[in-house]
């Protein structure tokens, strides 16, 4: 037995340094299978060994029988974004397998399932046939459990091959059966006969390893929808609605698993919450408008196909005035698109949604973390400003694993925004000078008091409407009427600038263009930035976390005469929303947009800005 | 039966006829909404609602417009077209202590808001849903509805050529556990029947005929006064009685009424008129419905309840305490806790 | 009898030349009245007689009982845009008799009906009470007819007061009651009384007077609604979904009346068309997608709250490229908003709509006769570009009435686009050389080859669906063919310009400034420019029809530095897309924008660029 | 009782099985969706239909993945989630002459769906609307759907307390001329209902249990394999004989059996099993429904039909040239007549 297939190939690995720490690794299985389990344990067990990592998978739109890969990138500095290349594949699906070696860089090694009996293209790479069948068989396992666990072979040649540290393996499989002592021991079986198998008949092939460090340390690993769903917990979500749909659904989905855990009274089974699966999207948001109408911190995650079923409800939330979150985890669209892909193609859609004058407040997570504080802030902007708020998250941040610090309480009480209840409605009154009246602009920050349901008080009672209304709340047709409201809801959005995040800006000396992006293509960005600066090309970087922009936004964009606007779809709409936002820099801002399911990479960025620079 | 004080006209909880008022009118004279109106603040005030534990919901149409005519002092949100269940549910939430008093037209219940009426009926929400039923789009000026009747002529629109939608076999369909019908030129029966509807455990839906003078009122078409007038035919007399009230209940000859009870403890009294109906039997209550139509009979009262069944408040333990009036303390997890999420972050 | 209320005011008429055939007459009632008839019968008389005149329905978005404006201008030059100030006013509701009395310029004109008791604040109009009651009961008619007919008496004092031709106001009647004679006699008579009462008892004011022109000979008089369902007809539609919604319901509601007409064998009674009154804009747009994709010519008509429902279905359309046409007539946004107002507030709504990059082709009609043109040629462009076209007209635009040039048929065959028959495909591969292909790119314009259902040639048939696919319509999550097909879809829009009707551009010998405007204030924009022009300021004026811009627009915009940019909403949303469009120039944009439910004036327009003009 | 050739397997068109089929499948192995794909190739093949003839249609879902599956000679748009009845209406007025094959699934129908759904029926289009029923969101990995049946508890998801929507009761609200239901595992039984569905005059309605192998099928519950094959109960055994085999049709003994004709002439033939059931009651059926349910018992055969009642084809007279075959001069008016049209504008 050799990691050859001996008949076809030359045998000679060029000789090279080993990489350590520095590759990238994909398994390509189909889906159902079982393999995210396996992909998983890799992953996580190499976070464990103090090295950074990032894993992305780039599924089908199916439940079972497709190709998919999953694919690891292991890097001592950090980096964590699509790389357009591996140095290891897992090949486990004979469907894909030739195209599959496309992807190898010259000299990469390729692991493979020795049921296929295809016969690979490429001369430059090395072959490890792995004896799967024969291998499982040798463990004890039920046949309902044998197509699993057959996953964990590859896990332990590749332990083998690549140095993956066996106890960092179990830490990995013990966490993700939740300490259950017997999945974990069937699969780390597995693990270690082929680990074994690996170790007598493979040759010592030192071109890609592991070294144990300590960067993760303290560190935390997570997906984004789950980050965001803690964080909205800590916000102190109280109503959820919600209607399934990837990439969006595991955000409620971890919002149902662990708001018993969080905010359900052990002791009585109260809880403080509820959560509801709708009959579709526009009863979801509906549920939304009535309970942030109510007074309760109400949130739903959809995405692209669920977000325009919700435009009519948004648009009467921005005009009622009812505070809401919406987390936007985008996928390739239009239309149905790829559901299983990611984007950034939802910004314009939601700056403009709906008929008439409208702006919605976004945010843009750009990380794990960011999800997680999001979470938890998007509530108080919303009720601050008595307005909707939409999270433009991704697929890629959204389901995909990232390292990041851990968890931060919130630093700051929540803010409830300008709520009556019984007793203030005498105090407003006495502090103004004014009855109140639902829409009246006091404080001449263009947000108004509202009282909720509930509240006793005779005079707090007020009816709300999606037509024209005066100050007190009285339908009203009358033009200047009309005008004022309008106006002061434009007020509104000015007030919000001192209530969004600022953006993240990182400078470089002579820098001689801008970079501007958002969300989970900072990575990629970060990245991008310290080759090109290699190349001589300086750059500044600022990732916008929020529309409305801030002034360190405004100050950003008048001080760049070139700024590249990185982002994942076709017409660049970050950037068209900045030319509306600075007709007088329109000009400054340059197109690095694509869409094609997948994250974008730093090659493909560099190469982007390279070639305008040129110009 | 009621508990207010003849001389002064103040009721058990202090307040007058006028407080349960809402603005003017901007509907056309003689519009049914109007009619339903008066009862909705005449069935409130007899039973010593307090207005500010009513929230009021409605679609838009004409018919969606009529919260703002009635109990000014409650909360109302005239939301979208169809689409006012969605919300009332997450309203209601808020403060799960508040009754809600829905008002839909048929094209809100019966054309655009199918789905949801229908799904809201599914969740059992506690609320009043009434259908002010016209057969017509009354506040765009004369469309055909879904419950228009098969062959009626409309000016601008022609014939209608399809069947209409039966709101109360549709609400017995999704297993709706309070169905009634009812007609607004039959104003004790509706005020009844707003009684009972605010005291049953889920949503009750209230279909009520509710003649369009303007669009749709010639006297040979269902939806309209004469028509109604003509052809009503009532499945039973119906009275209502709180359960506070319970000492003070009338004796009825014994064998000529039918009680239901409600889960609070009030009481559908039901007078028999002709055959013994008994609205507990699901069956039953298709099978009126079906002869009604062939018969073409506006068929009212109290079509099915089903007293007993949980609303979706009582499918989960929630604290009394309302949720909008809960504090930070209370819906932010202790700093402690922080760690331990951490920790099942897979924290390296 | 006299014409002032005799207690209260100097009967001084100010000396002063007469007014002819330029003034503007309000008419204040309340709605469900029946003043409908009195105020059209007004309006088409003025027109008969060959005076140019305008009328603008300010109406309550309820059935009856609520306050109602009326107004005509009257315009010897033909300005038919809405001054801010009447001439004469004829106040028959009570409710708003004192408010309706600010809106008269000073010598104005008050009548009213003699029961309003109330007693007038200024003493600079000259009042005319009516006794309507008295007058109405001298003639004979059923009770129930009484009230419908009073509103004639208002129509025979003015009559005599300002001259109405009384042949004209018979030919108005006999026009209204489509020749019945009964009512054009009933109402007739009512008129005659009235007139006869004021000859007798009126002192003559020659204040303001109509003189017969011949300035509308030949011209028609339409809503913009019925104008468009007509073009429509003339475009052949053959398939109508619809769902009522002020403004839009006349569009579908005369396309109703019309077909019948015009495209129903009158032998066989047999229609080529169908027409179906969905159970909602969901329902309606989405039979429009099963429509067009099955090769019919397919429209509706809708406004803001019906538009934000269809974003979801329009968002298939666009990428599973269906051609279809929607009408969206717009009215005051967001939410239900103003449901009777006028305003241009959904154009970036459109522009951006749904989730994903898409754009979709907007035309702007300006005008009555536009409606009708873009009623046919809407379906060539969508059938031409393979995508769903978006009409943007408005309440002002569709429900009132505008003089005009008689309908034009159309003057070019039916482009019905690139669709294939069972014969047609072995031609395409005869003169392709390529196997035929749903998504294929032939000819190099982004516009691939469609065969309809019913189609027998067994290689006919494909596959159509919202998510990714390749050029053969096979299902595809590839990135290259994602972004292949995704900019293939944006090249149609490139192909769109040389089929969209180009801007209509005036201009005036060293015109300072340039002026942009889309849609139903062209009146008040071409009225605004001339008074401009006498103040010194000579503008340039360039309407836009559509979106795409032609290569006209970018030439406009290329060559003035300052461009007024006027617009019926908040935010400037024609700017903002010309913006987007044009980030060269961006700065040249300045903002003329509101929206109060009413058209614009001529005066705010002059007032708003004079003031910008200054700094 | 086909008309296949026994040797070369080609049918009454000159087509053999292989040219019904589809694209391989990419749902589980197992699926129940796949086993009606099936039995759909083999209704139209056994029919003798033309495959250019029918036109596919579904919303979003595993079970709307499926007409990829079957029949790639035909026509398919794959739509919106939930909105389907709204395109193929349009569709199928491009060319009267096709017949349309929808398929939905639970969530498809009766989540999102049910608004569309109902008033598709209410139409009355001619076409089968198959609902591939499993309880659950397939695609989007195993949520409740709106049939999931009430106690049902799912891992992700908890347990569902919400009563199902029962589409066979909705469809019969709606006054569906055809409603039937069926099991995936009963193929025999959909491929004759399949069949007489596409012979009906206006919209057949199906409701096929169709077990989702991955995420709803434990042995107790309802839409399970299991639960299925030990409760169902065949209202009658059905055989489908076209109009024109009417000659061949076979004998059964008097008694035995009840025939309902379909509008075509073609005729459905239903075997008593235990009582004698007749699919043409209304109230029968409303009945059979609320026993079934309460028994827990996966009904299956022909619930309702009323082979008569007018399609919305039929409400009209339209000539009998496909509308989307009409040429510029059909349906463009005559430029004389543009002269009258400006008369009608009352023109100066
Ligand atoms: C999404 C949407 N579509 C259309 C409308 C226009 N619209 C307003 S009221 C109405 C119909 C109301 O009919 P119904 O519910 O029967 O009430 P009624 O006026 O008869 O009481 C419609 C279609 C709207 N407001 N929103
Ligand atoms: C508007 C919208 N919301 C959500 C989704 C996500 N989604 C895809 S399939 C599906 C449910 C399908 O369930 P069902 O109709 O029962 O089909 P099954 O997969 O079970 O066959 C959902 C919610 C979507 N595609 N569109
Ligand atoms: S139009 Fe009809 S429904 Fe509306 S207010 Fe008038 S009578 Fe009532
Ligand atoms: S997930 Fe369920 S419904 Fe979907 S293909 Fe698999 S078994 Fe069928
Ligand atoms: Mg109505
Ligand atoms: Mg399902």
């Amino acid at each position: 037995m050799s990691q050859h297939q001996p008949d076809m190939i030359s045998t000679s690995t060029p000789e090279r340094q080993p990489v350590v720490n520095d590759f990238s690794i994909t398994f390509c299985t189909v889906n159902g299978s079982g393999s995210a389990t396996s992909n998983l344990t890799v992953l996580r067990a190499i976070f464990k060994m103090g090295i950074p990592v990032s894993g992305k998978n780039i599924f089908p739109s199916n439940i079972q029988g497709l190709p998919t890969w999953y694919s690891i990138r292991v890097n001592k500095d950090g980096f964590t974004a699509r790389v357009e290349k591996d140095d290891i594949i897992v090949a486990m699906n004979p469907a894909t397998f030739i195209q599959d070696l496309d992807y190898v860089v010259p000299g990469g090694m390729v692991l493979y399932s020795d049921d296929i009996k295809l016969t690979p293209t490429r001369s430059d790479l090395t072959y490890y046939p792995m004896p799967v069948k024969q291998l499982i068989r040798s463990i004890d396992i039920t046949p309902q459990l044998r197509d699993f666990v057959s996953n964990m072979i590859y896990v332990g040649v590749l332990a083998w091959l690549i140095g993956i540290d066996m106890e960092a393996i179990r830490a990995a499989l013990e966490y993700h059966f939740k300490g259950r002592a017997k999945p974990v021991e069937t699969n780390l079986a597995a693990i270690r006969v082929a680990y074994d198998w690996a170790a007598a008949n493979l040759q010592e092939n030192h071109t890609y390893r592991l070294q144990p460090m300590k960067a993760t340390e303290g560190m935390i690993l997570s997906d984004g929808n789950t980050a965001a769903a803690l964080g909205a917990i800590y916000g102190g979500v109280q109503f959820v609605a919600w209607y399934p749909i990837t990439p969006g659904s595991s955000l409620p989905e971890a919002l149902i698993e662990y708001l018993p855990e969080l905010r359900m009274n052990k002791e009585t089974g109260e809880q403080n919450y509820m959560i509801v699966q709708a009959e579709d999207e526009i009863a979801a948001i509906g549920m939304l408008v009535g309970a942030g109408w109510g007074g309760l911190r109400a949130m739903t995650a959809t995405a692209g196909p669920g977000l325009s079923l919700m435009t009519e409800y948004l648009g009467l939330a921005y005009f009622a005035e009812v505070p809401l979150v919406v987390w936007d985890v985008q996928r390739v669209g239009p239309s149905t698109g790829l559901p299983t892909r990611t984007a950034q193609g939802d910004l314009t859609g939601v700056y403009f949604m709906g008929h008439g004058d409208t702006n919605f407040i976004q945010l843009f997570p750009g990380n794990m973390n960011e999800c997680f504080e999001f979470g938890w802030k998007a509530f108080d902007i919303a009720e601050r400003l008595q307005m909707p708020v939409v999270v433009l998250s991704d697929l890629d941040l959204g389901m995909n694993q990232w390292m990041g610090q851990p968890f931060e309480y919130p630093d700051r009480p929540m803010d409830r925004g300008k709520v009556l209840w019984e007793g203030d409605l005498d105090l407003f009154e006495a502090k103004t000078g004014k009855k109140w009246g639902r829409y009246l602009d006091v404080d001449g920050d263009g947000i108004p008091y509202r009282t909720l349901p509930g509240n006793l008080n005779p005079r707090s009672a007020y009816f709300t409407r999606g037509t024209g209304h005066d100050e007190y709340a009285r339908y009203s047709e009358d033009p200047e009427v009309w005008e004022r409201n309008i106006l002061r809801l434009a007020k509104k959005i000015q007030t919000a600038k001192s209530y969004m995040p600022g953006p993240v800006i990182q400078r470089m000396e002579q820098a001689q263009a801008g970079i501007i992006a958002v969300g989970s293509t900072d990575a990629a960005v970060q990245e991008a930035r310290l080759k090109l600066a290699d190349r001589g090309i300086k750059t500044d970087y600022m990732r916008i976390r929020g529309w409305p922009f801030t002034q360190e936004v405004d100050e950003f964009v008048r001080t760049h005469e070139r700024i590249y606007v990185v982002e994942i779809n076709r017409d660049g709409q970050l950037r068209q929303i900045l030319m509306i936002n600075y007709p007088e820099q329109a000009s400054h801002f340059r197109k690095v947009a694509r869409v094609n399911g997948l994250p974008l990479s730093a090659r493909w960025i560099i190469d982007e800005i390279l070639s305008q620079e040129e110009k | 039966m009621t508990t207010v004080d003849a001389q002064t006209g103040i009721n058990k909880v202090g307040l007058s006829r006028a407080d349960y008022k809402g603005l003017p009118s901007t509907l056309c004279q003689g519009c049914g909404h109007n009619a339903i109106s008066n009862q909705i603040i005449a069935a409130m005030y007899e039973l010593d609602v307090i207005p500010e534990k009513i929230v009021k919901f409605s679609g838009i149409g004409c018919s969606s417009k009529s919260p703002a005519y009635f109990l000014n002092r409650s909360f109302s949100f005239n939301g979208l077209h169809g689409r006012m269940p969605s919300m009332a549910l997450g309203t209601l939430f808020a403060d799960m202590t508040l009754k809600g008093i829905g008002v839909s037209g048929d094209g809100d219940t019966a054309s655009i808001g199918l789905g949801q009426f229908k799904h809201l009926i599914r969740r059992n929400l506690p609320m009043v849903y009434i259908v002010e039923n016209n057969g017509v789009y009354g506040l765009t000026k004369g469309q055909f509805s879904a419950t228009a009747e098969k062959g009626l002529t409309l000016k601008h629109e022609g014939t209608n050529l399809f069947l209409p939608v039966d709101i109360c076999l549709e609400a017995l369909a999704s297993n709706a556990t309070f169905v009634a019908r009812s007609f607004a030129g039959d104003p004790k029966q509706v005020k009844e029947l707003i009684k009972a509807a605010i005291s049953h455990r889920g949503v009750a839906v209230l279909d009520i005929i509710s003649p369009c003078v303007t669009f749709n009122n010639k006297d040979d078409t269902i939806h309209s006064y004469v028509f109604g007038k003509e052809h009503e035919v009532r499945l039973h007399d119906l009275i209502f009685t709180p359960a506070r009230d319970m000492l003070t209940i009338e004796d009825f000859a014994e064998g000529d009424t039918r009680d239901v009870e409600l889960y609070d403890g009030s009481m559908i009294t039901l007078h028999k008129l002709g055959t013994d109906y008994d609205p507990r039997d699901r069956q039953a209550a298709f099978k009126v419905l079906e002869e009604a139509r062939v018969k073409r009979e506006l068929l009212t009262g109290l079509i099915y309840v089903n007293p007993d069944e949980p609303s979706i408040f009582d499918l989960y333990k929630f604290p009394e305490k309302p949720f909008n009036r809960m504090t930070e303390q209370e819906i932010r997890p202790p700093s402690e806790t922080i760690r331990m999420v951490n920790e099942w972050m897979f924290s390296a």
